[in-house]
């Protein structure tokens, strides 16, 4: 077990990742020797080599269309794409390409070894390209699998299932906790694994669901509504496709009631499918609508993002708001 | 570390503008249209074997692409396209590679993996989307892939394969394989951002890929000139630092030779290539278009007598390895194995439910597990409706 | 009144649009001399001149950029994309760029006069890339508008109204019915109104909801359910960004029940944002859990088009469930 | 119709690669860095007034530069990117224009708005974010725009402006306007598919745009030479058929007078240019940014020397147009019109909760205005936690 933080698990997660498979490349727009604009790769590049870890030049869909024919020939891709608001010049080369791969084929090619790691999410004062959530968008897209970590411990277990699984993946950071988020961390190599929520906190009135940044403000959230006697049952989601219905189901059948926190806006947002299969699943065992806790459907602001954000505050009110429907 | 070399490159004093003029790319030609060399051509490296190789593939595929646009006319298959007057430009490239070097096609290439031993069967299967299609019947006719043959499958949106074979090209140098890509891509595609990613990706790594392009004056109804305003693509690949070098495309010696060299170029010095290839697309985009819409047919006539089949088999008598009675009996011949084939793959079963299910993801998640299930239910209700995949369930 | 198909309905706003506009331009790839692969904007290259009606390079991204230049300029820009599988280069040009241009600048710029069209949807034999219905990316986008008709009569009043909405707008054309689909339509310059769904066909046991070429499924289920003495509502919903909530709402609580039926993968597609919205406003009305038929989560097949369809059959099955519920 | 003479272009019948060394394209420099001019330099159109609002301007950006670097590190703003050593690319080349030409900047071209008279309150109300923010405080420090300056808003991701400059430009055309648009962009930008679109486009419709790339040899941390292979970005601009030079970027005569001319190949002629200035980013990319990981002092140092602005301020005092006490003085006097700016800026109100709403649409539709009532019930509730907004509601 070492503290780290967020950043440093992953740059763990991905030295090891490169360690073990010396098949797996690390790329992206200052990756290389700068390290990564955060410094996720930080090290990579003097560790395994300049061919393993390397700048791309400025291009997302050329990172993306590079990364896809490196995973089509056996490659071990992890591509990073700066920002997450960057990543829609690469939407064609992820959703027409990585994600139809296998199947246009017949399998005869596959791009399962592709990982696209990028920063998400507000807090940073980013305005609206540096703080998008573009989560929902790949939601929509068979072929694909879409994993958001809440802290470093998940983050380095999520992110070595992510590489490993031969699919491709879109593993999105919550650039917020980047260092803000510290914890113990395993030194070994795990993995955590894909498609499964986990159970943060147990409760029995109401389900909180959310990923990423927002498991902090959902937990926050139950934290006041206890005091006011109200048992919460927090979910991470973690992976979002496939995603864990059943976790959810059983935990809203026995609480009756569901709320989804997300940053990205609220309409098509991915609480919109979670409430649209939770209310068939659970139909009858809903006490009251299921209620979502988003980001609002504007651009992403700048001076005025704390009223932008669906934080705690605004989940206590929707947790109190559903308890007395 | 900086490029800060670059203001003390050569000064002037005085505005000169460059444009198009100031690079000439000239074209190479080895082969004349009646079958002779040029006296001082530098000869591809080509034995009778390969040369009677090539030409067998292109008869081959002038039966095919007639055989197949004829039954896309008669309603037995739903979609076609010909590469008829291209032939020499990915056929003579193709044969300039080792059969394991990977080949990256757009579409109107099936002259390459006939090439490379795709069986006039395994043609038909895909074409008629049949249960023994390697594609499992899911993408329109003419999207085939063979992992075996070295052969991507096909992907309809343009250019993507570009950068695609960057990075392919990567991984063979990063494993330090004797190996290339070999990119095609036709003029109109060239216009994609991937392509612009792809070549300057390639220049920085130095990366071991052949992008051909078949400029063959059309995408579609778009004339080249309403496509680009330069000189054609070739002077991209100097500007991005690319080995380059243009091509008559209807001159299978001068494909074959540009390709040999390219592919030294690139597996020993680690030189991408850019080769542009000057050729017409003598029939319809594919079965659904008519390009009467936006050409005449004396720009056609044109081009019709450039034809590279005729160029390359007149060459061939000349070098006494081929003679007017052969090529009506390798011609019948062809036609008569595709009209074997195709009624053959016809008659095979399409693929079955499974396969609408299956290549999503590696394994079924509970979402399609449920949704296969719900399909399953609903077909056995109303069987009569969806007779391709009805049927089975009978027999189970 | 004139009889004519989708196609030529649209021809005939097109026409109008820029009759009436000297302004408005219309370009894409073989729009100019050809008239389009579907010959959607036939003659007016003729009609209008050459700098008014043209081809542009095979570009969606380079046709979506220079779209948005020329809207921010104050032109009237009617850009088609051939077919909406390949609208994905454009994704960042439409979702980054377009959706956020008025709201970045404060009103400096806007882009409110472009207006993107493109053929969606099956039933051509088209496949993975010839088939998709990828509307739902769009509703998670602020700033966008998304229009899809249902017929030709639909298709001129809403078009004329998209290229003269002040906002960008997606419109979405069922190309499975442009020939297929003929009816009377008005000859002269006329619009509908964006934002508003049509009630199709009143009823009082069940609202079927669905919009372009899906109409068709919804009513056709509608007469198999009538002869069962099932009395259905059918909505077209026809603008989907921002949707016509309160009319579902309204029939959901007369009728108790909601199938929301779309070609495009159920996860995530547009009727989950229906679904979630619709749990919420109805929730004490609703008698039977909110049913999604919808196309399957795979990529558009080939051979299987009709099994993986969410057909008349599905439909009128899932009514028949959702009334035993 | 077609581009069918191609073949009949220049024929060879051995194979010869182009390469990067096949097209030499000089750098354009009027001025020495002692201040003299080359004896044989062709003049731009310059009298004392235009060089001296230039060398103002250039002033005034250097003050508004360091002064908001060391507000950011104060923690007095969020972000900042200085252009200081590109003052020349992009002040030069907007003096050529005429003030209702449009201006496409990517974001460090600070200094073009400066010279179209944005004000340093202007300034200040963006950088702060403030309720007189033409832009509602809604994007990042230095997005700046102005539609009375005919200066697009600025929008973080890059390349988007190029394909739009096209189409802006080929408006102007199709409304025989006499103007043109400026695009300018960096070498890194140039990596993305849009730019290749853009110039491909601006070719094929001969449109009045210029696209003026700052080739500072970084983008972020990346050197250019692993953002491309071959010798820049001006090249392209021949490949594409446009008009292309290359100047040197920090010789402010050679960029307005290159930039002079393209006004005239665009404008009068509609010849589309790209205008490639070489030039360096002395300072880090952004605030956010420490070169010192990718970068050595000495390379840096061999380029403070290259100061565009000491070039300028050598000549103009070899012209009798200024002296050193002027500029002392005029440097001070920046410094103190900068500060006072700042300090006033600073203390305007943030913009109102309802621009959090306004301007995704041209009016408000249902959603929002529920989430937008809803939003102001909470804040109600919470004053104390949404600080920025909630005083207003008391003032109602
Ligand atoms: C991204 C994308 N946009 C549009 C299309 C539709 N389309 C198919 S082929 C074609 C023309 C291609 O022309 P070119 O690249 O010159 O190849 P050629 O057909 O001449 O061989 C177009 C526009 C597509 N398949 N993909
Ligand atoms: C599409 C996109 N990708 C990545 C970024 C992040 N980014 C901002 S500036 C920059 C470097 C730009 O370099 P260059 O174009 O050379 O301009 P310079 O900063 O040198 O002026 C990068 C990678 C972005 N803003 N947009
Ligand atoms: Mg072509
Ligand atoms: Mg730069």
């Amino acid at each position: 077990m070492s503290k780290m933080n967020l950043l440093q698990a992953i740059n763990n997660a991905l030295d090891i990742a490169m360690t073990k498979d010396t098949n797996a490349l690390c790329f992206g727009e200052d990756v290389g020797h700068f390290g990564g604009v955060f410094r996720a790769t930080s090290k990579l590049q003097e560790k395994h080599g300049k061919t393993r870890c390397f700048n791309t030049p400025l291009t997302e869909q050329g990172i993306l269309g590079f990364a896809n024919g490196l995973a089509s020939q056996g490659t071990t891709a992890i591509a990073e794409i700066q920002f997450a608001d960057y990543i829609f010049p690469a939407f064609d080369q992820i959703v027409n390409e990585a994600a139809k791969f296998r199947y246009r084929s017949g399998n005869e090619f596959n791009v399962g070894g592709l990982t696209i790691r990028t920063p998400y999410g507000g807090g940073i004062n980013g305005g609206l390209y540096h703080s998008q959530s573009p989560e929902a968008y790949f939601t929509h897209t068979p072929g694909l699998k879409v994993v958001v970590p809440r802290n470093p411990e998940q983050a380095k277990g999520l992110l070595l299932a992510s590489i490993r699984d031969p699919n491709p993946v879109l593993f999105f950071e919550p650039k917020k906790l980047y260092r803000s988020s510290v914890g113990e961390v395993p030194d070994e190599d795990y993995e955590l694994p894909l498609g499964k929520a986990d159970i943060v906190r147990e409760g029995s009135d109401i389900t909180l669901l959310a990923w990423g940044a927002q498991v902090e403000a959902i937990e926050l959230a139950a934290d006041m509504a206890a005091k006011e006697g109200i048992s919460c049952e927090v979910i991470d989601l973690r992976s979002l496709l496939p995603w864990d219905r059943d976790t959810v189901a059983q935990s809203v059948m026995k609480t009756g009631r569901l709320l989804i926190n997300h940053e990205a806006p609220k309409t098509s947002g991915f609480g919109a499918e979670i409430a649209a299969a939770i209310q068939e699943t659970c139909f009858l065992y809903l006490e009251s609508p299921i209620v979502r806790v988003t980001g609002l459907d504007t651009p992403f602001p700048l001076v005025l993002e704390k009223e932008y954000m669906p934080d705690h505050l605004k989940t206590y009110e929707a947790i109190k708001a559903s308890l007395a429907f | 570390m900086s490029d800060i070399h670059k203001t003390d490159a050569p000064i002037v004093h005085r505005p000169i503008f460059a444009d198009s003029t100031s690079l000439t790319l000239p074209t190479l030609r080895i082969l004349q249209e009646d079958g002779h060399l040029y006296p001082d051509a530098e000869l591809p490296d080509i034995d009778q074997t390969l040369a009677l190789k090539i030409y067998d593939t292109f008869l081959f595929i002038r039966a095919l692409d007639e055989r197949m646009l004829a039954s896309q006319r008669q309603g037995r298959i739903s979609f076609y396209m010909t590469e008829t007057g291209e032939e020499a430009a990915d056929i003579g490239s193709t044969a300039a590679l080792k059969d394991n070097d990977m080949i990256m096609a757009q579409y109107r290439e099936q002259g390459a993996l006939a090439f490379r031993g795709f069986t006039p069967d395994q043609f038909m299967n895909q074409i008629f989307s049949n249960e023994k299609d390697l594609g499992k019947g899911r993408q329109m006719p003419i999207h085939y892939g063979s992992h075996k043959l070295h052969y991507m499958t096909v992907s309809s949106p343009l250019a993507t394969q570009l950068p695609q074979a960057t990075g392919y090209a990567y991984a063979l140098k990063a494993q330090s394989k004797p190996n290339c890509v070999i990119c095609y891509f036709g003029e109109g595609a060239a216009s994609e951002g991937d392509f612009h990613a792809a070549l300057n990706m390639a220049g920085v790594y130095k990366v071991p890929v052949i992008f051909f392009c078949r400029n063959n004056g059309y995408a579609i109804s778009t004339p080249s000139k309403e496509q680009f305003a330069g000189d054609g693509i070739a002077p991209r690949g100097v500007a991005y630092g690319l080995k380059t070098i243009r091509v008559d495309g209807n001159d299978v010696l001068a494909v074959l030779k540009a390709t040999q060299e390219a592919r030294k170029l690139a597996v020993e010095q680690h030189q991408p290539v850019l080769i542009e290839a000057m050729t017409y697309r003598l029939g319809a985009h594919s079965s659904s278009d008519d390009p009467s819409g936006y050409r005449n047919k004396e720009e056609e006539d044109v081009w019709r007598i450039k034809c590279p089949v005729t160029r390359m088999k007149r060459w061939l008598i000349l070098q006494g390895w081929w003679d007017e009675e052969q090529d009506e009996t390798l011609k019948q011949q062809h036609r008569q194995t595709v009209v074997d084939a195709m009624k053959k793959g016809e008659k095979v079963s399409p693929p079955a439910l499974d396969d609408l299910f299956t290549d999503v993801y590696d394994s079924l998640p509970w979402n399609l597990e449920e949704q296969k299930a719900a399909l399953e239910e609903h077909i056995r209700r109303y069987p009569e409706s969806y007779k391709k995949s009805s049927w089975r369930f009978g027999h189970e």
